[in-house]
């Protein structure tokens, strides 16, 4: 392949499509290939097998073996051969298998990705793309089923995603790619199938803004990946009662979007967290962190509420493993309480 | 003992009728599996799960010399690990049935299943995850004076893993008792071994560790018993580790959602011509082990097991959900 | 070397000596290498070498290299061999040589040491202990100055302890290593040569007690690790000013003591959150929620306060490495401001 | 070229100012690292750093054939290869110094020493963390068309981690232009390569990717360089990575808090009587490419270069707190 780096601009055509989740996520990756000679997609079974989630299915048939790249069973590897390709001028957009083998290559993530800008004094740049299918519902047990979104939401020099819909999905992974600096895609396993309506063309959606997916005035929900989906049902369900919950998409874990997020609690003056990580030291205890010590907090009426992953590894059994984590029934009766004054 | 070189290893070295519980136990691999597939098909089973079949000899001429007391550590793929080394197949359906009678009491399934008891500290689910596992399991029988040994199951794809390279270092430079068996069943998921793994052999790199590494062929039962007998000597004897590749293949896709887009029908029936059941059987058939009568009491015997297992597996009660967070900690502890 | 698998009881002295925290470690783990012939150390260079900040010092030339194990620089397959020994009947104490690397064997610590038990339904036991020198103020820049403690406190199956004190230091270890379940230490590197008043002889700190420090009405504050330190000297000098400062050290991350930490909040109204890991999703992220979702809500008189490391990975200049992490007198100026209700 | 050989490679094959800058970059690197252990003493310099003296000629040999458009990953142990790959011994001081002017506007030190600009991707704090991000830079030179090649240095003590099995793999199946550069000093840490890896030599491993690997006598100017230009050579040609291993010795303690227990007095003054920088001067003299004079020069050169290097790096600003938080993120996303 011949060098080649400047930057084919695609025009937004203006227009939407009906996609899912996964087809977002590879027309963006598509574009990206397209647009930039530069990006390359790295991973495990990602070539031929489509990869484990079929997010990539056919690219490597379009692309080539070249810039769809079947990495070896070699997670640490094969994230810092990223990261150089990175430091180097590729832009690889790196997918782990399943978000819990991250934890074999947390090195390279933190101590390398993260921090080189950092530690060469602004002398390199590192503009990886780690995808990361995270989540629990697929009955794939304690060790496929993880969400580590707090985790790198804890280290400086990363940014970390959460997209919730597929339109989001494909805006937020071309933010990422333009970023200069290493950013975390969370995707939820049991989001690649949702469909929506996703723009046709190039777009980026703004890392570090939330969204608000539905207005309220009497509690508001601030809710990350699929729980938002959850957290809309219940509010759906709980307008009928007359109780008006705001939703609020969380998108960005880091950098958080403290704004919009005061804003509401000082509309609402009560504030529920959902989301799926363990709840102690998950995304959740930050959002009531940050709340607690803001300006919000004259406004709250009562204690910040909390609903996140039990105090346990994922459970295989399918009864357990719903019990595990929040469902629309567990939302909706904590919201509920929270509104009539009950908490 | 004198070596009858027409005659298979297996048949001079063990008991007719520990040959005819290897073939039981090949059996009711295979018959578990299917059995576990079809109760998948019927909604029995949730989540996904990697089957064997076609890779019977290497779990139990591997696990054949193995007592209760040695241990071995599995993967994804290890329902065979575990009813070689000696798991009931009733446990094992109720706990892919997530019953609190399974193994991991419907905590674990398919990809966490063990048997403790038997030896067994279970599959897992991280590629490579139980290489050092087992290396820790032969650190402790040496430090405690013990003479068991560990073996530890890993693919052609965890090779590449740095925990392998990691185990097998450490394993070689305490010479710890501890057998490395790799199941080459020539992808790791998709992804070719000759792609991704940088030697022909995976045996080729126990020179990189100064330990004897043989590849074999994993479909036959006697030249894998031959291979461990020789490595669990050289463990039990205070020698160290050794490297044992049996080349093998799986019938079935990955796991349950495979598209199989990267092997070809010629190839898996090519595979499937060379059946290490059929093959092993024929063998104590032809040997005089067994005849033909008694080799299809045999197979009965195990597909009465599986019918048994999967009626016990349905009977059992399931864990209650106020139970989530049971057995994160020990109970006195928690 | 014969299976001996008897604890050898060691009865506690009733005396105390003075000690620094390393000699405490040290101590804690003489005895028990005497008392339980199932423990071994582990750890890269702690056998002749005695460890990087000589911990272990001469344990090797008291116990041999059977006991205290010299590992080559494999931290995943180190602690994966840790576990594995757990498992079948070792009590290993692994010592990570700064807790950075314990980076590369998160896959171990958190896939499998935390989860063993869960996934196989109770069958298990992994009675492993990781030692983790942590923390900045030694000039060893952002590689080898993190505080991970956030990580593994998200972790169910895992405890994880922070002595501040070489009493604590030497209690908890002990404790660590009675207890079934995998624990993690936290060992603060500037701490190691702060004396103390030693209990001689066995004896354990029990694992999720926070210790009051200092008594107070006016503010509380939660710190943990070298934090307690610089809380209890800005709390001397606010007392000087009028203002009582409860000082609370958290001592453990995971499980947290919500009692003590509510009880003492419910009392002075105001509570700031002292930590020296990165700010965001930090350890007083956690306490902050608990306290906002708790019945001491009702109780505070101001928003809550955190002082965490700053949003960037710890520089390697003297000055900025300072800046990176809460000193004395942000505790204080933080802490005046809230009582005097300025925030 | 006729070979004639009774000639070392490096004369035959560089020309005598590059012989002499090679001289001077190996004093270069002995005196820049005598006066960072002297302002460090002094109290100029906090936190810790890793000495290279006695391995001058590994760092210098290695780079001899690299352009700035080549990369090198380093290690914690990096002064030498940052100094071959012709950084300013100014900017590193005021690099240790933790001044603004320094190379990492001193938010790195010692231990991430780098200099993007002539192709040092910086030294690391992870031993073995620069195993696979060597193998990302040449994926990105094979990629891009270009013909630049990496050079990963690291030590026998990284040469246990994951990191390296995974690195040499990857490089090996995808045939690209990397060479790992083991600078095997006998000990990582306290800990000696006999004890704590399996293999005799480092580079015995190579074979366990399928890719040539080679032990030189690292302290052998000539050597090392020749090692080098095969290994470049076929690097450049598409055929691959190498590995070579040097062998060598540092005569400081690991770092500044050794207390040196685990070696003999016998051993590192055994080691110091093959100082590789006599060595090369006296090759150099023998084979006319410089006189005792010229050679005096060249070192005066390189102590003059020191001496302005120090006294630049205390001259220099040191960064404002307020900017703590200052690059961690590229400026305009910041
Ligand atoms: C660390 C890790 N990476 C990736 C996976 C996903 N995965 C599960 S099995 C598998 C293939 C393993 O190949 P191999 O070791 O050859 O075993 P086989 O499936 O062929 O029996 C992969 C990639 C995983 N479970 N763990
Ligand atoms: C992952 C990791 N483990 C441990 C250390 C601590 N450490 C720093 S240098 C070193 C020894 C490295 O030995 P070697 O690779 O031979 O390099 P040398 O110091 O001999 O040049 C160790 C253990 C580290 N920095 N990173
Ligand atoms: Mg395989
Ligand atoms: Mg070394």
């Amino acid at each position: 392949m011949n060098a080649q780096t400047q930057i084919t601009e695609v025009t937004p055509s203006g227009e939407t499509r009906e996609m899912s989740y996964a087809e977002a996520i590879r027309d963006a990756m598509a574009i990206a290939l397209d647009r930039d000679p530069t990006v390359v997609l790295m991973g495990e079974d990602i070539g031929t097998y489509g990869g484990a989630f079929q997010v990539t299915l056919d690219l490597i048939d379009r692309y080539g073996p070249d810039r769809v790249m079947d990495t070896p069973i070699s997670e640490l590897g094969g994230a810092g051969v990223a990261v150089g390709a990175a430091l180097t001028g590729l832009k690889p957009i790196f997918e782990f298998q399943f978000s819990d083998f991250a934890a074999l290559a947390m090195e390279q993530i933190v101590n390398q990705a993260a921090k080189l800008r950092y530690m060469l004094g602004g002398e390199a740049a590192v503009p990886v793309v780690f995808r990361m299918p995270a989540g629990s519902g697929t009955g794939a047990a304690a060790q496929h089923s993880q969400s580590f979104e707090a985790w790198f939401g804890h280290v400086p020099g990363l940014k970390v995603v959460q997209p919730s819909t597929p339109e989001d999905a494909k805006g937020l992974l071309l933010a990422a790619l333009a970023d200069p600096d290493p950013v975390i895609v969370f995707e939820h396993k049991l989001l690649y199938k949702m469909k929506g309506q996703v723009p046709t063309g190039y777009y980026t959606t703004p890392i570090g803004k939330a969204a608000i997916r539905r207005t309220g005035s009497d509690v508001t929900i601030v809710a990350s990946a699929i729980m938002v989906h959850r957290a809309l049902e219940a509010a759906a369900k709980l307008a009928e009662e007359g109780i008006e919950v705001e939703v609020i998409d969380l998108r960005s874990v880091r950098p958080i979007d403290r704004d919009t997020i005061i804003a509401s609690v000082k509309k609402t003056g009560k504030l529920l967290c959902v989301y799926e990580g363990v709840r102690t030291l998950g995304v959740g205890a930050e959002i009531s962190a940050l709340i607690a010590e803001s300006e919000a907090f004259d406004y709250l009426d009562a204690p910040i509420q909390r609903l996140g992953g039990a105090e346990a590894p994922i459970p295989y059994n399918p009864d357990l493993e719903r019990a595990a984590v929040p469902q629309k029934a567990d939302i909706e009766t904590v919201a509920r309480r929270l509104a009539k004054g009950e908490v | 003992m004198i070596v009858q070189d027409n005659i298979p290893f297996a048949i001079r070295h063990f008991a007719p009728a520990q040959l005819r519980e290897a073939l039981r136990k090949m059996h009711l691999i295979r018959l578990f599996e299917e059995g576990a597939e079809e109760s998948y098909m019927r909604g029995l089973i949730h989540g996904t799960m990697h089957l064997s079949i076609g890779q019977e000899a290497s779990a139990v001429a591997t696990c054949m010399e193995l007592t209760d007391a040695d241990k071995i550590t599995s993967t994804h793929r290890g329902h065979g690990h575990c009813i070689a080394k000696g798991a009931d197949v009733g446990r094992m359906f109720a706990e892919f049935f997530g019953k609190e009678t399974g193994y991991c009491h419907g905590r674990g399934g398919s990809m966490h299943i063990a048997d403790v008891k038997t030896g067994n500290l279970g599959a897992n689910g991280i590629v490579g995850g139980g290489l050092p596992i087992a290396v820790g399991a032969a650190l402790t029988a040496k430090r405690l004076g013990r003479d068991d040994v560990t073996v530890c199951f890993f693919g052609d794809g965890a090779n590449n893993e740095g925990a392998f390279h990691e185990a097998l270092n450490m394993a070689a430079i305490w010479k710890l008792p501890v057998i490395f068996v790799c199941e080459n069943n020539k992808y790791g998921m998709s992804t070719p071994a000759t792609y991704a793994t940088a030697v022909p052999n995976i045996a080729d790199r126990a020179a990189a560790y100064s330990m004897p590494g043989v590849t074999v062929d994993g479909n036959d039962f006697s030249a894998v018993a031959e291979a461990l007998h020789i490595a669990i000597a050289r463990a039990r004897a205070g020698e160290g580790p050794s490297l044992v590749e049996n080349l093998t293949y799986r019938w079935r896709g990955h796991s349950k959602s495979d598209r199989n887009r990267y092997r070809t029908k010629d190839e898996i029936e090519d595979w499937m011509s060379r059946d290490p059941i059929a093959r092993f059987r024929a063998e104590l058939i032809a040997h005089g082990v067994l005849d033909a009568a008694g080799a299809e009491a045999v197979e009965a015997e195990a597909k009465q097991a599986v019918a048994d297992g999967v009626e016990f597996a349905k009977a059992s009660p399931a864990p209650g959900i106020a139970d989530v967070t049971k057995f994160v900690h020990a109970e006195e502890a928690a």
